[in-house]
């Protein structure tokens, strides 16, 4: 890149002034080097989905940026000043959903405890447990344990947990892993409607190609050993998106190719 | 570095200050209190004239005797408990109805079946530390994953293998602190068998202290119980480190 | 050389024996004599019984309680009597604030003895039986030796059932005063303290018996003529200073125990209902 | 499942009454000197004499009184100090040591200083029983607050749950099955330290009706207040497994 | 079904001799009837594949099939025997994988564990792990400790311990969940030609459609509340199959249709 096209890319981003940013961030663990010079900024209202092989650093990055990992050079960024701590507005999904649930508290009472944590007062949060468990598609379920949960059941659980923070900024990691595909695409569509109504921004990450472009405003592929950026595209798709008809439109379709190849050329 | 190996004494310090200067401001007069200094004094020539050091070796000899012994079958009931709960229930009014027999009440009999030495302080030490050491396992082994159990259920492990291999690293870190609970029991017990009838080791050495009104003295063994105790625990952490590594520290250093 | 344990609490009662190890009397006899000290009185006759000792001292209310829950014991020979001396060195000591004038004084108070149903405290309810005073309505709760002071100066108790050195040390660090001197007015010369062995040990070993008799009789001679001697083992076996120890005399040694001198005791005790059976004093005694 | 737990209940009363038989032959047989150990028929009726005489049932309450305020107490010291210790690395450097040197001082040695600088009082008494109590439940606190998944602890941060919150929400519910298990030992040890105390600071309880029945050498007056402390661990223990059950309820739906 | 028809029927499964076989299975939990009046035949050899809404009773069942679960009314036979307890022949691949995997070994130490219980001699363990490891992708990783591998590294070592137990069945609840598009057509074909080679019985519990119409001989799917067969597809595509021929095959796209069409109906 010569030195006037960086010049202006920088610029540019200066105006868009990134929520989030990855400046040269670099992670080292138990002796290796898991990302390495990650530069990527997230827009304001962005929905960024992240792909990448099995083991590349995507949940690495995401605990980057929600702040769970310090970086051991460069910097991450949240509206300019560097991320040290887990911040109320921003929400995180774990991938393992099993472990990231109270074994002792019901299902309304996990979801109570994002709802005790922003002091929402005790008579209010009846009503808006019920309303995010209808919302995952699991009304009728506030007093069953996690242990009494499917893995999909737990997996909305979670899902509806960081919903109850009325998060500005969503992290979510492959939160659809263990959804069959109308389930899924329920929730696909029930994150975007909510997303885009409240201008929140997410990073999404996730194995489901198709599911990458149809949520994302722009898809990133991570390399492994280490992880960096390997491709980056921008969907230019309308929005609001349809599951029937998005996922015809050509472009779609010219996107998932493109993607498809740089995931198979990762691999061995 | 050297501010974090300050950082335990402090407290200790300022309290010993504390009270020698109270007991220096008030005149302390008393048959069981004397002051830090004193008994700083009556510590290094009981160490010198080797009593205590003599003492300490026979306290330790029938409290670790006693705590390999107590705490071998409290571990083996406590996964035994812990893993069958029809046997659990079966014995429940038997083990909670034995437990809470205080040894001191019984110490004429044991006294009487035994005699003095080394196998009625062992034999008494053995029974206090069983307890604790099945009630921790028992809970233990109870709140192992579920998972884990059904996987080792899955491979069809036979039982010893299942307790080698899933049960007792999976319960070691409690194991351990119950270990390190009984360790101190131990310790206690023999000390207090040791002052209410047993006349060695260093319990004999706080008894005859006291009657012969050394309150300076039997402070000093106080004191010097509390470092034995002290640095055991540190050497059960350090070989617990040593020994099991990851296992037995998962997830107990922050 | 007969190897033999003797078991003795940290006073000087079982003086004779302490001196009698101490000058050699015990070899001159043939016994090889090893002194064990014991923590608590009445766990003499457990270690006796559990060959753990063969010879004890126990006080007589310890020995006849436990002859008469029926364990097989026998006395042996005499070991320290009350004499005027040690009888003026029992008090009940009266903390600051409280003024005794009269047995009478003492009811309704809270009084500490070293071990309820002990030797102090026998003793001091046949005095106050005595002087007409219902026992029953003293307040009696267990207070060692070591911690009277510190619980006399809190006013834990009113009084405590002692003895010297700690009436003198008290007195001295101005706690309290004497209330009363309860065993000089009982001014009695019964045992305090005999050697006890299991009857099955002492039928036995008779020869033993008879040379520790022999032995612990020259010993009693020094201990109570050479007050220098006798302090000397006394602080050497209770490893109490010696300075505390010369400061009061020992108990009288009195090696010859009969039968009869068990009956005073026997009659108190049944008194204070702490016998339940009728022991006959000719089997206590070894003769 | 009433029914059950009923009967399991039985069958563990039969097996505890198989060994008390077992205990009236070691005594027929006179293996150990009736003197010492008298069967269980003579504890009984030394029980049953003790109660209608009056006395024993005054010195039963005396001793869970000392009990019940001595665990109390410690519970709620030992459930603190571990919690601050637990969660609190200046806590874990400036204090933790300290209590390490506490913890093996036996009670026996302590009552006298503790009667020294207390008095003979019920106070004393309690920072005795306390004391010894504390140790179980201390010690499965700190490490039922350091064997918390990790992940909740990500999830408290990413709440930016207040610190108290997070010991409340998270780590003592985390740390309750430990902390019932300490607690549990801690009932008994109390109960065996409100004897030990009775029986040194001559304190009014069962342990001072033990100690004189040793005395007077009445070993089936010893055996019946040794019945009445097992009882009393048993009773006492049921009621922790209630609430066990009742606390741990989410435990038992996972299986 | 007419009486005829049903006999017919029943002397046609005795002819087969079912491997697993449920027969009029009921499990209820907690109060509620999670299956209820199961009937199913697997045949020694065949790959069946389960799928359903979440939450409908796939793991139940698979967990029933194990011998984790005993029917409470009905029976579930291995062999013809009624299954009390898992047996060593058949391998189980939990769906949280994170749950089940020993914290305090390593990778190599995990699948090692599977070589213990049917007593390998140590010798012979590192070279078997090492195949394994590879076979699953992730050689060089034996020494990481499971919370130093990501989601999908994690789900694979879990796979890898499976096959060291060297199965005669295989029951598999999402196994793929959290893998990249890539690595999972990879695995499927692995798991594929293992099973075709050694005639091994694989029962998989997926969400993808897709993926089940690839790997199975026939797809089941479930209905919810309570659990039980709601449609059964022989899937007659020609093997060995193909990631590329197959998905195109017009069998493949009818079947999925078909599935898709079932799994629609019984969202609401
Ligand atoms: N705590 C850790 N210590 C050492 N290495 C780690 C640690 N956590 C992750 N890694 C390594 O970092 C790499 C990236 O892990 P990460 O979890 O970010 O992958 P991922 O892209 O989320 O994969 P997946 O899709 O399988 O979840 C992996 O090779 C993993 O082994
Ligand atoms: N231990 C239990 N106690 C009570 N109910 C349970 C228990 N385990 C599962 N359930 C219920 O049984 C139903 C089926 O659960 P199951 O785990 O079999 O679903 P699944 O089909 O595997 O779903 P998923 O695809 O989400 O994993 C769910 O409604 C769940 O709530
Ligand atoms: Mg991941
Ligand atoms: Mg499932």
């Amino acid at each position: 890149m010569s030195v006037v096209a960086r010049l202006i890319e920088v610029r540019a981003a200066r105006r868009q002034k990134p929520l989030i940013a990855f400046n040269a961030a670099t992670l080292r663990l138990g002796g290796k080097t898991i990302i390495e010079n990650l530069d990527l900024q997230v827009r304001p209202g962005e929905f960024l989905c992240i792909v990448g092989a099995s083991g590349c650093g995507k949940t690495t990055a995401l605990r980057l940026a929600a702040g769970l990992y310090r970086p051991t050079s460069g910097a991450v960024t949240f509206e300019a000043e560097p991320i040290t701590e887990p911040r109320r507005e921003v929400a995180i999904v774990f991938q393992d959903y099993g472990k990231a649930l109270l074994p002792w508290r019901t299902a309304a009472g996990n979801i109570s405890l994002a709802l005790e944590a922003s002091r929402v007062p005790a008579r209010e949060r009846g009503a808006r447990i019920e309303a995010l468990l209808r919302k995952v598609g699991l009304p009728g379920h506030a007093d069953k344990y996690p242990t009494e949960m499917s893995g999909g059941m737990q997996q909305r659980l979670q899902i509806a947990r960081c919903l109850a923070q009325e998060p500005t900024t969503l992290l979510m990691d492959e939160p659809f892993g263990a959804l069959d595909a109308m389930t899924r695409q329920g929730l696909q569509d029930e994150v975007l409607s909510l997303t885009q109504a409240s201008e929140t921004t997410v990073i999404f990450v996730t194995h489901d190609l198709d599911e990458a472009i149809y949520l994302g405003d722009r898809v990133i592929g991570l390399l492994p050993h280490p992880g960096r950026i390997g491709i980056e595209l921008d969907v230019d798709l309308p929005r609001p998106r349809d599951q029937l008809a998005t996922r015809e439109h050509p472009e779609f379709l010219r996107l998932r190719r493109q993607l498809f190849d740089f995931i198979k050329a990762t691999e061995h | 570095m050297s501010l974090d190996r300050t950082k335990p004494l402090l407290l200790p310090l300022a309290l010993v200050l504390a009270f020698e200067l109270w007991a220096r401001l008030t005149h302390l007069q008393s048959d069981s209190l004397a002051p830090p200094s004193a008994i700083l004094a009556a510590l290094a020539t009981a160490l010198a004239d080797l009593s205590i050091p003599i003492a300490t070796r026979d306290t330790l000899f029938a409290a670790f005797a006693g705590l390999a012994i107590g705490s071998a079958i409290g571990l083996a009931l406590g996964i035994a408990f812990g893993i069958s709960r029809p046997l659990d229930r079966l014995m429940e009014v038997t083990v909670e109805a034995i437990r809470p027999i205080p040894s001191i009440a019984l110490l004429p009999i044991a006294l009487i079946a035994l005699g003095f030495g080394y196998r009625m302080e062992i034999v008494i030490v053995a029974f206090a530390c069983v307890w604790p050491m099945l009630i921790m396992t028992r809970s233990a082994v109870r709140s192992i994953e579920p998972r884990l159990m059904e996987v080792s259920r899955a491979l069809r492990l036979s039982a010893p293998q299942r307790i080698a291999k899933i049960v007792i690293p999976a319960a070691l870190p409690r194991i351990f602190v119950a270990f390190r609970l009984s360790a101190g029991i131990a310790l206690i017990v023999a000390v207090t068998v040791e002052i209410a009838i047993n006349p060695i080791g260093l319990g004999a050495g706080i008894m005859l202290a006291q009657q012969a009104l050394r309150a300076d003295l039997m402070l000093a063994y106080l004191v010097w119980i509390g470092a034995i105790g002290y640095a055991l625990n540190m050497l059960l952490i350090a070989a617990q480190r040593r020994l099991f590594g990851r296992a037995a520290l998962a997830g107990d250093n922050p | 050389q007969t190897k033999i344990q003797i078991g003795c609490t940290a006073t000087s009662d079982c003086a004779s024996a302490m001196v009698a190890v101490d000058e050699g009397i015990f070899r001159k006899h043939g016994l090889d004599v090893e002194m064990t000290p014991i923590a608590i009185n009445s766990n003499i006759p457990a270690a006796i019984l559990s060959n753990s000792i063969q010879v004890g001292g126990p006080t007589s209310t310890v020995f006849l309680q436990a002859v008469d829950g029926g364990l097989d014991l026998v006395a042996i020979a005499g070991a320290s009597v009350m004499n005027p001396t040690s009888n003026t060195a029992i008090a009940a000591f009266v903390r600051n604030g409280i003024t005794i004038k009269d047995p009478k004084d003492f009811i309704g108070k809270k009084v500490g003895a070293p071990g309820l149903n002990a030797f102090l405290h026998v003793l001091f309810v046949k005095w106050l039986v005595e002087k007409g005073v219902d026992p029953r309505s003293v307040n009696f709760v267990e207070v060692t030796f070591p911690t009277m002071a510190d619980i006399i100066k809190s006013g834990g108790v009113d009084a405590v059932l002692t003895a010297e050195p700690f009436v003198t040390r008290m007195s001295n660090a101005g706690l309290g005063s004497v209330g009363a001197r309860y065993g000089a007015e009982l001014g009695r010369t019964d045992p305090i303290i005999f050697y006890a062995a299991s009857r099955d040990w002492a039928e036995k070993n008779v020869a033993t018996v008879k040379k520790f008799r022999e032995a612990v009789a020259e010993a009693a001679a020094i201990v109570n003529s050479d007050r220098e001697k006798a302090s000397a083992s006394i602080a050497k076996f209770t490893k109490q200073p010696l300075d505390l120890v010369k400061a009061t005399p020992p108990n009288q040694s009195e090696p010859n125990l009969k039968p009869q001198n068990l009956s005073w005791w026997i009659e108190v005790m049944s008194s204070q209902k702490m016998l339940q059976s009728k022991l006959d004093t000719a089997k206590l005694v070894l003769n | 499942m009433k029914r059950t737990a009923i009967l399991w209940r039985v069958a563990s009363v039969l097996v505890a009454a198989g060994f008390i038989a077992a205990w009236q032959l070691v005594a027929n047989l006179k293996l150990v000197s009736p003197v010492f150990l008298p069967g269980p028929d003579r504890a009984w009726a030394a029980l049953v004499r003790g109660f209608s005489s009056g006395d024993l049932a005054g010195k039963l309450i005396g001793t869970l009184e000392h009990m019940a305020y001595g665990w109390f107490a410690a519970s709620i010291a030992g459930i603190a100090l571990g919690a601050l210790i637990g969660s609190s690395k200046t806590m874990r450097a400036y204090v933790a040591p300290s209590l390490e040197f506490l913890r093996p001082l036996p009670v026996s040695a302590i009552i006298p200083v503790a009667i020294a600088m207390l008095g003979l009082t019920q106070g004393m008494a309690l920072f005795v029983i306390a004391f010894g109590a504390i140790w179980p439940i201390m010690l499965a606190t700190i490490h039922g607050f350091a064997a918390v998944e990790p992940r909740l602890y990500e999830v408290a941060r990413s709440l930016q749950m207040s610190r108290t919150a997070i010991i409340a929400k998270i780590a003592l519910p985390s740390a309750l099955p430990d902390i019932l298990a300490g607690m549990r030992l801690s009932l008994t040890v109390a109960l065996i330290l409100s004897v030990v105390c009775e029986i040194l600071a001559g304190l009014d309880g069962l342990g001072h009706w033990v100690l004189l029945s040793a005395r007077a050498f009445r070993s089936a007056d010893l055996f019946a207040g040794v019945i009445l402390l097992g009882a009393t661990g048993y009773l006492t223990s049921v009621a922790m497994s209630l609430v066990e059950q009742r606390l741990l309820a989410w435990q038992t739906a996972a299986r």
